[in-house]
């Protein structure tokens, strides 16, 4: 088909190309099948799953905003039991890897949904969300402390044979002490941003938009801090970063790439255009080929220094 | 299920603010059941970002499906100036159809509003002199004309909000009216419209014993049973059971939903 | 005109109606005059002040992004000096409140500036913009850490005799730290919030779009983000809240006072519409009115809770 | 200076991807100078957020004024796409424009691209057989014809970066060939194109003490001079001074400009 190679590596986790469907914006996959054919993705990503099935927050759970979307869906899931038994066998007939999507409420659930991943077949590499509410420490999320960041990816490598992403929250301070306590932690890779928190209000009736009251914020509208974030990121590790927010077309994926994130997700895109991840690959390949670049690796990374007059 | 640039055959306003569209494609015609709808993009902007779903109202041949809809905001506005010959991006046909009636059975749809839209599809498909359709309205210069539908010889009752057509008073007065006498087992109700008008009727067909099937609307991202963002409760004795619109709907068993304080 | 009453209170500071024309993106007033009757505004923001005279960063120093736009203006102003004798004199005929944006580069900076505007007459509030970075700390902005930002507020404090608004950076775990911080140490009033860092690259040339690098992202795309902050601080202070971002038209006003903003600023949407705040004044007017809803008072703050189902 | 939804009388393609758009605002067309600029919303959509510049090409009669722009991206794809009888929100004229030359200079205008659109204006404003008018294009295709604006018998000379019409060669290479002879000191330059072309144009004028005024763009926000975005470096000692095209341009002498790397 092409001379360009795109494959890529994050850690040991070996993609076809740079990219992913995010999780909670691909289901378990099935949903698209119909439309296009996933085994020309790097990967998918799976909707955050939790030990015990999850039916998630009342309704209304979505409410669009400029150029984004809020959503508040509460992490809904089948659990990990149902995820293995209904959602697995049919995603391990596929030929591109499947990243399972992982969340706790304690540091304990992290290990536990880990262990009961562990030496299960046709999962590529575990994807760690850690912007969920710590009960242990009383609803700030796991991902805004470096220290508790780094012990819930201790305890998930712990009780996994898979490689390890960790994904980061976009709602802090400094994002890149997260990273590397994250790093420093042991895990093979990065990926974000997850979504910013948000809120609308409904003006007739007065009330949040939202059942839950606030959500988080996806889509166009997010990602140049996404961006900005990879970026300050990719400065300060060395193990791969996975650029995640707002990316809609392949425009978009190369500027994540050319900051240096070795892979993308694509996530509320998908709602727009189910065709966006394909899209996105074809795109890759065409810029790449028309400028007769061999190998992605040539792009990740390259951002010049600026060289406008005064600097 | 079909993810194409569709065609705009015609679009014209059929009422203040309604607008039927045609638009062709022999694959969602080919795969479409009443009840089921489609997405679509409005615009070429990210802004508004999502797509908008839409209940397929009619087919005509082989080739033509309309929606016909109402100018409630930005997309649907930027739809209703769209012209013939353009492409949108339609998505479809999507989410459970009704579950047609029985050939013993005797039919009634209940349309509020804008709801009419899927109801007059499942009216052709059933095509029976047997069917009632009731369709409410706040005011008569709301009325969509049936005409255009190629429906057969089916009886239709109009109810207004005002009086300006019709029977005076909501639709389901007209439905209510008529859910006593014989052959009351044989009654099966279709229903589309605002909430408090499903509820309404959710009431009525719950106390007769008459089956009832609804469709909803949710505000939905995806359509495709991905996002989970279509949550409705289901009638549960766990509190927390959630249907998704998109794909276990947008038609109902009202019995299968909760309809307690919304 | 009308029965319904606009003018709400900011501490010590009376506005005629609570919309104002945000710091950065109306210039001295001065620009758009030709344009809208600036008497008929709450109130206008200057351009941030400093002591000396700023030129700002190298261009470009603007990028539009979905739904928003990126700056790296650099705080370019006039200095304190030439404000006082070229800009303040015309404002001062100005029948509307003249709040002064002010930054410093360390602690003593802002007690300098505050200093330089004690006791003049024309100005009716001081806004302290605690977004920039911190010499002193080696370049993290005052506005990240709870303690420095309340050290500037008593700087400023120290140094003033006009009501102290600090407008709080958007860029941090948790704002209502620095809210609580600020309010401590004698605030006024809180402003909140500033743009969020972003970035874009163009993807022909593989460099940063801003000379600068990074930059602040403001417009309709942050307002979710903007409104969520805003009802966390006033949840958790007693002074009054002034409402920032992405703030297009009188709907989007209204959901940062339903949430409790005691008045809201315009600023990227007085670019697309030179009329944005006027044409707000008057769509918050009729929206009382049509409601028969005889002061401002009524709405600000009237969020309900939720009655979802399952709530 | 006015903010108004203004009507569009016509809007046309001139050349490929380029089009003529005239506008009905008395205010615009009594209150324009050659250079000066309009700022156009596109679309209603939230996104595209900002205005966009455009110079005023040309007025007709006392009503309406023109802007010829290039379809480069969005915001100008949105407008080759609206339809006379329409409105867009124009706020103008903004900037500072050229100052005419003198009864007896000799003026040269160079037009590089799209930049020749204020430059029209200004041969429409000095409407003297005494100018001679340059203007480039990469190919031949792109070429906006002169007769639609009622120019005067001045001289026009056409270059092709392809030679497929007038000159082989950047425009740049016409202006070097008239700089010499006699007259030289009554010569004066007008410029707009694409940034190496100015430069080149910078060069020339400065090498022979030509009078030279370029008009320059850059991103803009406000076109006020109110957000300090759309600043371009002075020659300056001090390294850090700004000009803000909006309000201190677009026209400026090329001598206050740093010409140095960009
Ligand atoms: C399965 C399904 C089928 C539908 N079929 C039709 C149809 O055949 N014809 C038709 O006219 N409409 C139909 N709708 C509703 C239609 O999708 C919305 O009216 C449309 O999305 C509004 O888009 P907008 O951008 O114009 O409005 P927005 O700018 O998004 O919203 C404008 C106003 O409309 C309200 N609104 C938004 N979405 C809905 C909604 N889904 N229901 C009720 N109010 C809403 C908003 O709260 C807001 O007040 C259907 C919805 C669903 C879920
Ligand atoms: C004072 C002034 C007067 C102008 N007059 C005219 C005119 O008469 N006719 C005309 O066609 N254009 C003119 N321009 C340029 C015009 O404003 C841009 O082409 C337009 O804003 C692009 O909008 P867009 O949404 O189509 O492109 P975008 O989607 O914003 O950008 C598309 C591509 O064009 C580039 N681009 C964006 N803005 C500019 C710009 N200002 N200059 C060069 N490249 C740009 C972008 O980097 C990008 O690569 C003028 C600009 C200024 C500042
Ligand atoms: C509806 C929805 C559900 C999501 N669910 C999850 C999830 O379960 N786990 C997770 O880590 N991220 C989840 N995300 C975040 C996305 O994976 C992604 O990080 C974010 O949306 C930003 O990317 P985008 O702008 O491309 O959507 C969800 C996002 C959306 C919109
Ligand atoms: C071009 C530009 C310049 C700005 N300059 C300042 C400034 O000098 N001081 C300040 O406190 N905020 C400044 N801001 C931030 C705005 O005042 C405002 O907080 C932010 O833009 C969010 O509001 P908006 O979305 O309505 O623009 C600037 C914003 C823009 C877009
Ligand atoms: S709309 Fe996405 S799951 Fe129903
Ligand atoms: S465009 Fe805003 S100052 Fe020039």
């Amino acid at each position: 088909m092409s001379q360009t190679h795109l494959k890529v590596k994050i850690g040991p986790l070996e993609l076809k190309n740079p990219v992913l469907a995010a999780s909670g914006t691909f289901g378990y996959g099935q949903e698209y099948a119909d439309l296009i054919d996933l085994n020309l993705l790097g990967g998918i990503v799976i909707k955050g799953l939790s030990i015990k099935p999850m039916s998630g927050n009342p309704p209304p759970r979505i409410v669009e905003t400029p150029c984004g979307m809020l959503n508040s869906i509460g992490l809904a899931n089948v659990g990990l039991e149902a995820f293995l038994k209904e959602k697995l066998p049919w995603l391990r007939k596929l030929n591109t890897a499947v990243i399972v999507n992982i969340y706790g409420h304690s540091t304990d659930e992290y290990g536990a949904v880990s262990a009961g991943l562990r030496g299960i077949e046709g999962i590529s590499a575990i994807e760690v969300n850690i912007s969920c509410p710590n009960v242990e420490t009383g609803g700030m999320a796991f991902g805004t402390d470096p220290d508790v960041a780094a012990k819930v990816t201790e305890e998930v490598l712990k009780n996994t044979d898979k490689p390890v992403i960790v994904k980061l929250s976009p709602n802090v301070t400094d994002i890149t002490a997260v990273a590397k306590a994250v790093e420093k932690a042991g895990a093979h890779g990065l990926s974000l941003i997850n979504t910013l928190t948000g809120m609308a209000i409904d003006i007739d009736t007065r009330s949040p938009r939202l059942a839950n009251i606030s959500g988080g914020l996806s889509g166009p509208a997010i990602r140049p801090v996404a961006l900005y974030m990879v970026r300050e990121v990719v400065k300060v590790v060395r193990i791969p970063v996975i650029g995640i927010g707002g990316i809609i077309n392949y425009q978009d994926a190369l500027e994540f790439l050319i900051a240096g994130a070795r892979a993308v997700q694509v996530g509320t895109a998908n709602f727009v255009n189910p065709r966006a991840t394909l899209d996105i690959v074809e795109g890759l390949r065409k810029y790449c080929e028309d400028r007769k670049i061999a190998s992605i690796d040539e792009i990740i990374g390259s951002l010049k220094g600026n060289t406008q007059p005064g600097e | 299920m079909i993810d194409r640039e569709t065609k705009i055959i015609f679009n014209r306003a059929v009422a203040p603010d309604t607008f039927l569209m045609g638009l062709w494609s022999r694959e969602i015609v080919a795969g479409a059941r009443p009840g089921q709808f489609v997405m679509i993009k409005a615009g070429l902007s990210a802004d508004p970002l999502l797509r908008r779903p839409f209940s397929i109202c009619a087919i005509q041949g082989n080739d033509v499906f309309c929606i016909l809809y109402r100018v409630v905001g930005r997309g649907t506005k930027i739809l209703s100036r769209v012209t013939e010959g353009n492409r949108l991006s339609v998505l479809g046909p999507l989410g459970r159809g009704f579950d047609f009636p029985k050939a013993d059975q005797k039919p009634f749809i209940v349309a509020g509003g804008i709801g009419i839209a899927p109801l007059i599809f499942l009216a052709q498909a059933i095509n029976s002199d047997n069917l009632t359709f009731m369709a409410g309205y706040r005011h008569k210069d709301e009325i969509v004309a049936m005409e255009k539908f190629s429906l057969s010889g089916m009886e239709i009752n109009i109810a207004t909000d005002d009086g300006t057509a019709g029977h005076h008073g909501p639709v389901t007065e007209l439905l209510e009216a008529r859910l006593d006498g014989p052959d009351e087992d044989r009654r099966v109700v279709f229903a589309c419209g605002p909430l408090p008008m499903l509820e309404r009727v959710a009431d009525l067909t719950n106390d007769s014993c008459i089956p009832c099937q609804v469709s909803l609307e949710t505000t939905m991202a995806c359509g495709l049973g991905a996002c989970l963002g279509c949550a409705v409760k289901a009638a549960s004795k766990e509190t927390d059971v959630y249907y998704h619109v998109c794909k276990d709907g947008p038609v109902f068993d009202v019995k299968t939903l909760y309809w307690g304080a919304r």
